[in-house]
């Protein structure tokens, strides 16, 4: 049975201190918000202001500016669509960079159909983008830059706050979508500069189904879900009470707990990290060295399939994510679906190996036997894909007559 | 072991495959796929009076790619060459109990790497 | 302390029986539907598509026509803005009626500044549409009908069966937004005839943060929010799994036991109906006197304003709601957003009365007690009401001149 | 008793208004607002020697609107008529605690109120 969860990345177990803190929103307190002439109305509407007050918090921002959503892809898009609505009807620009969220990109492409333009910014082959590139795309239309803090597929930090600098230098909103980043690292919306930030609760130990957009106080935004005036008009719709109060709840965890998640986390992840570069011959780290998440670890094998190694690893108890062309959506109409991870590709990874990458992100929950217990199944599931790869078996016989 | 998209006959023959390896000599061998796409199979067979006495392969790529691949070397063993030329992917993957519509393909590729083979059987055994 | 929960219409108690169907996925099963490569991906993805049929069962339609939202807001903006994008990219109509959610009319503005044109059809005294109306609005260029199974404020239900044949022989889509009618009144779409159908958990026992949209296998829609591949495109980002869970949980039970409720609701709506027509004068019923949602009873009473009424009930321990304009949008920034309800307007009621608009909406939980304690302590609420009231003592010095 | 969205001190002049009521030949009379915007109020003055001796109010209206005219009525007693002329809205919103931002409104209709009274007053009292 599986067991060992090293894919916090796609999602993290809910803290069950979150769970307590949501659990008498459900049969307790379960008024609407907007009924809070009420008891039962204000009660709920209270917990919600509190949680506003927790997240923004978190990232040094004020309670008004915080707009709860239905999660991070919500938020991206209320943050791409919003603002380039809010800016004017027609035309103007949008840079982005080449490792964005598809809740981002593919944001983009209605936006597309209506005359923006998009400049997408390269990134080296550690994942990171270049301030100067940015700076360097930005022309007297464009009304957004919008870089992710961090990348989930492979880790890497990207300079939010020299980018922030030169959006706010030239006058150009800046969004970051800290999803894969918030509750893990510091993320402070004065020292970035960011005018627009995507969170996302279930990715910091919080509930599924909430999210976060900050929205700097004076920004512009169209509304992107129209109803009733929620969120101070930004997003419609009854708020998911219990959800958003776990997103406080884990975002006042996040806060006093991240320092030590931190320490820990980078310690597990050098260990695994070490312990396969020791083990598995043809393995390639990807992302940067040293500005990555704690606790993220990915890289590539050669000759080795990542679906595959995703499959045997959870036969062996160890559960993880691949930015491979086979393991995303597999829940697709057809192979159209099946696209090679952008993000490998644009760091460089020749594609015809990337489809083996795998991505190992630990949570506050994993232990060092877990680490070892890695370690030493990674090499024998690498070797019989090996043994049934033609690739492998050329690249032997090369080797052999090379040798010989 | 929920074995994740697949089913219980894919996982079976994903982690226990039938006929991995080499033939030496082979008298047909059939490559296709490409690692960039993702997968590629490499199949070789061992041919006696027309029929197929012996398949084996090699095979890069996902569960579905190697699950079709080993299912595809037990169903054309024994088979003579037309038979073994009429075999579709909807067979290979009726016999895998379905794939996601997703991993069709890998069932093609299994079709197609007998055909490759067959042919490369007649090209070395013209007329 | 308030006591009494008369609000269901505004949001209900969420079910314990979903609140245990929904446990385990928040520390056990706590996978990424998309990470289904791995057992606790897999487990998630069982129990979405589990609550998925769930769903779909309560409206007799198929698994693979029901996409998951964040809630009925969302739902009704996907259907509108999402059939009207569909449907081309020049101009259109859509044809609505007058008592429509705001999620449904504020969805019509973007659309409208697109060129879209929008015909409302009106209701008569009850807030019935009639059909005919609608025949007679359908032009040439209508791409969809939109009108809503039941009001929430005033209870009438619609004859969306009828709407829907006429809607199809024309040729055109049909929503209806059954967020106030699902799991209370049977819902068939097949009997209905729509394409789209918008549904919320939290209105019949679920949980908040958990909507579906019903989309007709074949009908075209774009979506709204865009990224990843979940719901069939239809609907990007990580699921709320907990809370689908719930909505399945609590569709399945709805459609067991709807009948039971519809039974005791009626005769506890019909016990509150007849005791406040007798003890309160000047009272006036709204919404349709049969044809209306089970336990809904809504009123409005002469010189006396709803929220003060409101504040008077919850200080009486009984939670209610307001169509009024106090109660309304309390959290705006400035007067503005205090609108008179439109339902009420649209409905005939005058406007210098309409700010007294009471609905008690009863659930499953609600006993004969409680009705009768309303019944009770409602006349002296409002006596007090009128006794500081100008307008009623004008009124009474008139009827004094009159009656000498 | 969360007391809805108001001050507690809003809950206590609604639910406990000071000088309700009408005062017979009352020396200035003041009404504002509309009972279809929502609200009306409609002042009372007694008026001796320059001074306001008494107030009473009626009011239709929501909870602000009621507690507005309570307050307002206790503040202008024993006040001369320039002193109750200059009060201010915001002098009403802030000795309720404050007001919603969307209620501020009630707080102007109190205000306006004064003035009408003080008006007529003067238009009875001319010279
Ligand atoms: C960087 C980033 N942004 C946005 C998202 C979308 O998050 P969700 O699916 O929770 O909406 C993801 C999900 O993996 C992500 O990694
Ligand atoms: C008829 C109707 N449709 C839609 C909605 C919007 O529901 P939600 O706020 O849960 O998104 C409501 C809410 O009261 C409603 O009554």
């Amino acid at each position: 049975m599986a067991r060992i969860f090293f894919d916090h990345i796609s999602t993290s177990p809910l803290d069950p201190r979150v769970f307590e803190a949501m659990r008498p929103y459900f049969l307790e307190v379960y008024g609407n918000p907007s009924s809070h002439i009420h008891d039962q109305g204000q009660a709920a509407l209270k917990a919600v202001d509190a949680a506003r007050a927790e997240v923004a918090s978190l990232l040094n921002a004020g309670p008004g500016e915080i707009v709860f959503t239905s999660g991070a892809t919500e938020s991206n898009n209320l943050a791409v669509k919003g603002a380039a609505e809010a800016a004017g009807r027609k035309g103007g620009h949008i840079v982005v960079s080449d490792v964005e969220h598809f809740s981002v990109l593919n944001a983009l492409i209605p936006l597309r159909n209506r005359g923006v333009e998009v400049t997408t910014v390269p990134v080296d082959s550690d994942g990171k983008v270049d301030p100067g590139d940015v700076a360097g795309a930005i022309r007297s239309d464009t009304m957004l830059v919008s870089v992710m803090q961090a990348n989930s597929e492979i880790g890497t930090i990207q300079p939010v706050a020299e980018i922030g600098r030169i959006a706010r230098e030239r006058g150009v909103l800046f969004h970051t979508d800290a999803t894969a980043s918030a509750g893990h690292i510091p993320l402070d919306v004065r020292t970035i500069g960011a005018d627009l930030v995507t969170l996302s609760a279930h990715n910091f130990y919080g509930p599924k189904g909430a999210g976060a957009l900050f929205v700097r106080e004076g920004v512009a935004l169209v509304s992107q879900i129209d109803g009733g005036f929620q969120e101070r008009g930004f997003r419609a719709g009854t708020e998911n009470v219990p959800g958003i109060v776990g997103m406080g709840a884990a975002a006042g965890i996040a806060k006093r707990e991240m320092g030590e998640w931190d320490f820990r986390l980078r310690r597990l992840g050098k260990r695994l990290w070490e312990g396969i570069a020791a083990s598995v011959d043809h393995l390639h780290f990807t992302g940067h060295p040293s500005d990555r998440l704690p606790g993220h670890v990915s890289f590539w094998v050669e000759y080795a399939e990542g679906e595959s190694l995703l499959l045997f690893l959870n036969v062996n108890g160890i559960m993880a994510a691949s930015g491979s062309a086979c393991s995303s959506n597999l829940r697709g109409h057809d192979e159209e679906d099946l696209v090679a991870s952008p993000v490998l590709r644009a760091i460089g990874v020749p594609s015809d190996i990337c489809t083996g990458s795998i991505t190992f992100s630990l949570g506050k929950g994993n232990t060092e036997a877990e680490v070892d217990e890695v370690v030493s199944v990674l090499p024998g599931i690498v070797k019989r894909l090996w043994e049934m790869s033609p690739t492998y078996l050329d690249y032997q016989k090369q080797k052999a007559q090379g040798g010989a | 072991m929920a074995g994740g998209p697949y089913t219980a006959k894919v996982m079976d023959h994903f982690m226990n495959p039938r006929n991995v390896g080499e033939i030496e000599n082979a008298d047909g061998v059939g490559e296709v796929g490409n690692p960039a796409c993702g997968d590629m199979m490499r199949l070789y067979l061992k041919v006696e009076e027309g029929k197929i006495v012996d398949a084996k392969f090699r095979t890069f790529g996902c569960g579905a790619a190697i699950a079709s691949s080993s299912m595809l070397t037990e169903m054309i063993k024994g088979k003579t060459l037309e038979e073994a030329r009429a075999i579709t992917n909807q067979q290979v993957a009726e016999a895998l109990d379905g794939l996601p519509p997703v991993k069709i393909h890998c069932s093609v590729m299994a079709e197609q790497a007998v055909k490759a083979a067959l042919d490369d059987y007649v090209k070395k055994n013209p007329g």
